[in-house]
């Protein structure tokens, strides 16, 4: 065994995993199948993590596993890097899609297939993060894809099938522009892997150096589509709303955020990646502040934290790009990346929280409209649910997502703030908390009490997809509720440990093992001084959000026409825009 | 020789988008995935021809002719 | 040059199909189109730079070059398999719907929910 | 962003598409020589690295199978995503409303269901008909898929024509008695199997030293069984997964 092989365990145990859960379909229904699909599942979901835990010293003493998949010809073959930052991806799909898992196994789709589909889809997070070749890369943007367009519509209902299907067809059209861009680089280059691409194109003829910018954009436009950044985030909300919750927690959690990073690794190889870097760190920046005005409009629980997802990858997304703006071998690039990593990171363990635990409570209720969903406390103690449980879990992540102290949201909140102190970005994001502190305000409204009991028609109360027989049901409930519980648990104590864990991943993303990046202050007054204003500021901005004119404002964004079309318009202009800036950027 | 074939495979795609009968454009489409396979097979790509005629034209045509047996073969709004 | 400009021709009217259409499977055709201009592209430029097909022979002759197509192998495989889940995905929201174009069903859709 | 409905969706489109159109034509035009770099090196040692003459199959089986592995993933996903909507498609038709919430799979299926007796495309001469070619099409279908390395074919288009002599061979039995290659359960087996094997192939580079997906037959006199196996695992996968597809589609109501 070679470091090269076990790198590849991340990938193929999930897959092995999956072969077996499709085994486990084939046997007749009954205990044998059940340890089939859960062995397949402790294959794929388990065994990954602790191949990660061997390879962490690797890693985090700066060094990389890097080569040829099968030891084959390196012009032509596939080459993957394995490096810090495919470390902490996949711990945080891991995290979550073993999380989401458990869960599912309480209330959603479930069964041998769903596994299946859901193991594979994870190894494909794997593969995406370690891929340095541009055709494989989208083979695995495929995986990822088709894997979605599946589990999307496993929630039965009918708008999910049309989330489902617009997600297939922007995504699939903007894929073939991706097959173009491979094109454009292949024919200037004629290599695959990002190296020899980088090498090739010092080369080549300056009346070449459009072919190439287009390509570039072609392909960051296509990835930008997974990304869901702000002209092109319309496939999103439909698709996060509506499916099951657990598929949710992932999407929003992992899925949207592997691409970016994935991104990353083209985008240091080329001399127009910075200037890649500043558009969508702009782009990223008015993402989270409108991503969170459309959010507050919202009227549907679940599709108020889809748009917060999209609010929430703008922060991301911001200071991501500017730290490739900046240049990530800088101190100051390094911490802005590790901000980044550290709030879609944090940013997965509370939107899967509160996914989760507002996909329970919207189920026992039947009602997703925050307006008429009252005192659901009352109505999840009539189900038999254990209330502190689900309850303490949204409030955990409300609160984290709010940026309180000392919750994750704070720390990573905090760390993107200070890193990019005095920048436009810096403006742009201290809007977006105040919205998001209004909006969960909002959201926490159909848990406030109302006079009357909670009562429950004969009918409500079952969740779909738990069993009817009472000993299966107790343990889809003890599965969901740790679930949830663990997600609380990591969020609090991400908060608590932060000094730790910043210093951690500011030494993984630092090159050579040192740590570069410059360690936030967290606590400090100003920080707690704008902490409390932005609450302030954000109990105010409910306020007027419910007030006649602000209902009236909001009701006109929330009935705003979506068109189909619009997708696409907005990916064809987006990607001329993208073009153009880096052309004129380059004469 | 690639050229003709090119411009008709334009006048079909032309057509399959714009037939008001379902049917025919599922026809019409196989029919572009036959001239590419021939087509590939001109331009020294056997295998790409292969696969294209077994797949292109034979497997996604039996889909496309499954999906409009179960609803309707007619564009209503033809737009 | 002409076989070119004919092939971005027909990408756009693969294109013109999945935006412009109303009706999902004549989307879905667009898709179909828009895939197959690709392929069609990757090969045509690969085969510029040989006249015999890449399977070694005794004779010493230039091939074309192979990436390329062993690519579109799998390019093609994967429309195909996109096509079919959004044949299944349009058939059933027929069968919700009752309708192939895109707004109605939006419409339809919405006033269920 | 509000005041989109000004705009007609013509425009909006004849946008987007004029749009694209000036993106694209440097891709479309460019007049680049295409590079040779990676040929030569193919033609040179492609054939000894490989063992296969056919440089496709090299590439595709050999320096790029991690593709290939995608490919076949992206199949099986497919076929398991479309047989799910499949089953509700049916469901609908027969019991409106119908809404349970588990995953489901059409588990099984015959072509000779209550409501194909009286179906108007049956006739005798086509039972004959398919039923006597179906076995041929099935040999044709294993040349094309073991010959790979050597002609044009390989996994996946001789799968492909393996599923179409599954399906003949399911259009033709005359006897009630379903051909066993053409029952669900045979054939998801298969799928499955030979998934779990694919994967186990795969990894089996390994334990010969050459790595993930590298070919253990390396220094062996056959280096090119490598890419035999392979081939034909890959051939029972896809003429499994398409032929359950095609046939589950056929025997759905009209």
């Amino acid at each position: 065994m070679r470091p090269e092989d076990i790198v590849f365990a991340t990938v193929m145990l999930p897959l092995l995993g999956a072969a077996l859960a499709f085994c486990a379909k084939l046997l007749p229904k009954g205990r044998v199948a059940s340890v089939v699909e859960y062995t397949g599942a402790l294959v794929g979901l388990g065994l990954p993590p602790l191949v990660l835990i061997l390879l962490f010293p690797v890693v985090f003493s700066g060094q990389s596993v890097s080569g040829v998949v099968g030891q084959w010809f390196v012009g032509i073959g596939i080459t993957f890097r394995f490096d810090a930052l495919a470390w902490l991806v996949n711990i945080l799909g891991f995290t979550i899609g073993t999380a989401a898992w458990v869960y599912s196994l309480g209330a959603g789709p479930k069964g041998p297939a769903f596994t299946g589909v859901f193991l594979i889809q994870t190894a494909a997070l794997c593969a995406t993060i370690m891929t340095t070749d541009l055709f494989n890369l989208f083979v695995c943007l495929e995986i990822m894809g088709i894997t979605s367009y599946v589990l999307i519509p496993t929630s039965r209902k009918a708008g999910a099938t049309l989330a489902s299907f617009s997600y297939l067809m922007v995504s699939a059209s903007a894929m073939v522009f991706f097959l173009l861009g491979t094109y454009g680089f292949y024919r200037l280059t004629g290599a695959l892997s990002y190296e020899g691409i980088s090498n090739g194109l010092q080369a080549i003829s300056s009346s070449d150096t459009v072919l190439s910018i287009v390509s570039l954009a072609l392909l960051v436009s296509a990835i930008a589509i997974r990304v869901a950044v702000m002209p092109l985030y319309g496939w999103l909300p439909d698709a996060h709303a509506l499916a099951p919750h657990a598929v949710s927690a992932v999407l929003s959690g992992v899925l949207i955020k592997t691409p970016l990073f994935a991104l990353s690794r083209i985008l240091f190889l080329f001399p127009a990646g910075m200037q890649v870097g500043e558009l969508m760190g702009i782009a990223g920046g008015v993402t989270a502040v409108l991503g969170v005005v459309i959010a507050l409009s919202q009227e549907d629980a679940k599709r108020l934290l889809a748009y917060h997802s999209i609010s929430q990858i703008g922060y991301v997304v911001a200071a991501w790009g500017m730290a490739i703006s900046i240049g990530v071998d800088s101190p100051a690039g390094t911490s802005l990346m590790v901000a980044a990593f550290l709030h879609a990171f944090y940013h997965a363990l509370f939107k899967g929280l509160l996914f989760l635990s507002i996909g329970t409570t919207v189920d026992v209720a039947k009602e997703r409209n925050v307006y008429i969903l009252r005192d659901s406390i009352g109505k999840l103690r009539a189900a038999g649910e254990r209330i502190p449980v689900t309850f303490m879990c949204f409030v955990i992540g409300a609160l984290a997502i709010s940026a309180t102290p000392p919750l994750n949201g704070f720390v990573s909140k905090t760390a993107i703030t200070y890193a990019m102190k005095g920048s436009l970005h810096y403006y742009l994001l201290s809007a977006a908390a105040v919205g998001t502190v209004a909006s969960f305000i909002k959201l926490s409204r159909i848990y406030w009490p109302t006079g009357k009991r909670g009562r429950l028609h004969p009918e409500l109360g079952v969740l779909p997809g738990s069993s009817a027989n009472p000993q299966t049901k107790a343990y889809g409930l003890v599965a969901r509720l740790t679930a949830q519980s663990v997600l609380a648990v990591l969020c609090i104590a991400g908060g608590l440990a932060a000094p730790h864990i910043l210093t951690i991943i500011g030494t993984l993303m630092s090159r050579g093992g040192t740590n570069i990046a410059v360690p936030p202050i967290l606590y400090s007054t100003d920080n707690l001084l704008k902490t409390g204003v932005t609450t302030l500021g954000g109990i105010l901005l409910f306020f007027v959000a419910t007030s006649k004119i602000g209902s009236r404002v909001l009701h006109t964004i929330r009935t705003r026409p979506r068109s189909f079309q619009g997708l696409f318009v907005s990916f064809s202009l987006g990607t001329a825009v993208l073009a153009a800036f880096l052309v004129v950027g380059k004469i | 020789m690639t050229t003709i074939l090119l411009i008709l495979i334009v006048l079909l795609a032309v057509y399959t988008l714009s037939s008001k009968d379902l049917l025919h454009g599922v026809i019409a489409l196989s029919a572009i995935s036959l001239l590419s396979a021939i087509l590939f097979y001109i331009l020294q790509a056997p295998d790409v021809a292969i696969t294209e005629a077994a797949v292109g034209a034979g497997v996604s045509t039996v889909i496309f002719v499954w999906a409009i047996r179960h609803s309707q073969r007619k564009d209503d709004n033809h737009g | 040059m002409v076989e070119r400009a004919l092939l971005l021709c027909l990408l756009l009217i693969g294109f013109w199909g999945v935006v412009a259409k109303k009706n999902i499977i004549k989307k879905i055709f667009g898709l179909n189109i828009l895939n197959a201009a690709a392929v069609m592209l990757f090969i045509l430029e690969g085969n510029r730079i040989g006249s015999e097909a890449p399977i070694l022979e005794s004779g010493l002759a230039q091939v074309v070059d192979p990436i390329p197509q062993a690519l579109m192998l799998t390019a093609i495989v994967i429309g195909v398999c996109v096509t079919a889940l959004a044949l299944a995905l349009a058939v059933h929201l027929y069968q919700i719907t009752g309708s192939f174009d895109i707004e109605t069903i939006r419409e339809r859709i919405q006033d269920e929910t | 962003m509000g005041k989109r409905k000004a705009w007609s969706p013509t425009l909006q489109a004849c946008l987007a598409i004029g749009a694209m159109g000036v993106v694209l034509l440097p891709v479309f035009l460019s007049q680049t020589p295409w590079p040779t770099v990676a040929r030569d090196y193919l033609m040179q040692y492609g054939q000894d690295e490989s063992g296969a003459r056919n440089l496709v199959s090299a590439i595709y089986l050999g320096y790029r199978a991690f593709d290939t592995l995608g490919e076949t993933i992206v199949l099986l996903v497919a076929v398991i995503g479309t047989m799910g909507l499949l089953s509700r498609v049916e469901s609908l038709v027969n019991t409106v409303g119908d809404d349970d919430n588990t995953i489901q799979t059409v588990s099984a299926f015959s072509l000779r269901g209550d409501k194909r007796s009286s179906h108007v495309l049956r006739t005798h001469l086509l039972e004959v008909v398919t039923g006597k070619i179906g076995p041929i099409v099935l040999l044709f279908g294993f040349y094309v898929m073991l010959y790979g390395h050597l002609s044009p074919g390989g996994g996946f288009q001789g799968g492909v024509i393996i599923a179409s002599g599954i399906v003949f061979l399911a259009l033709g039995n005359q006897q009630d008695n379903t051909s066993a290659l053409s029952k669900s359960s045979i054939l998801g087996g298969i799928e499955s199997v030979s998934f779990l094997l694919f994967i186990i192939v795969a990894m089996s580079g390994i334990f010969f030293g050459k790595g993930f997906f590298g070919n253990p037959l390396a220094d062996s006199a056959y280096p090119v069984g490598f890419i035999v196996l392979l081939n034909s695992i890959i051939g029972l996968k896809v003429g499994a997964s398409i032929g359950f597809m095609c046939i589950a589609m056929m025997g759905g109501h009209d």
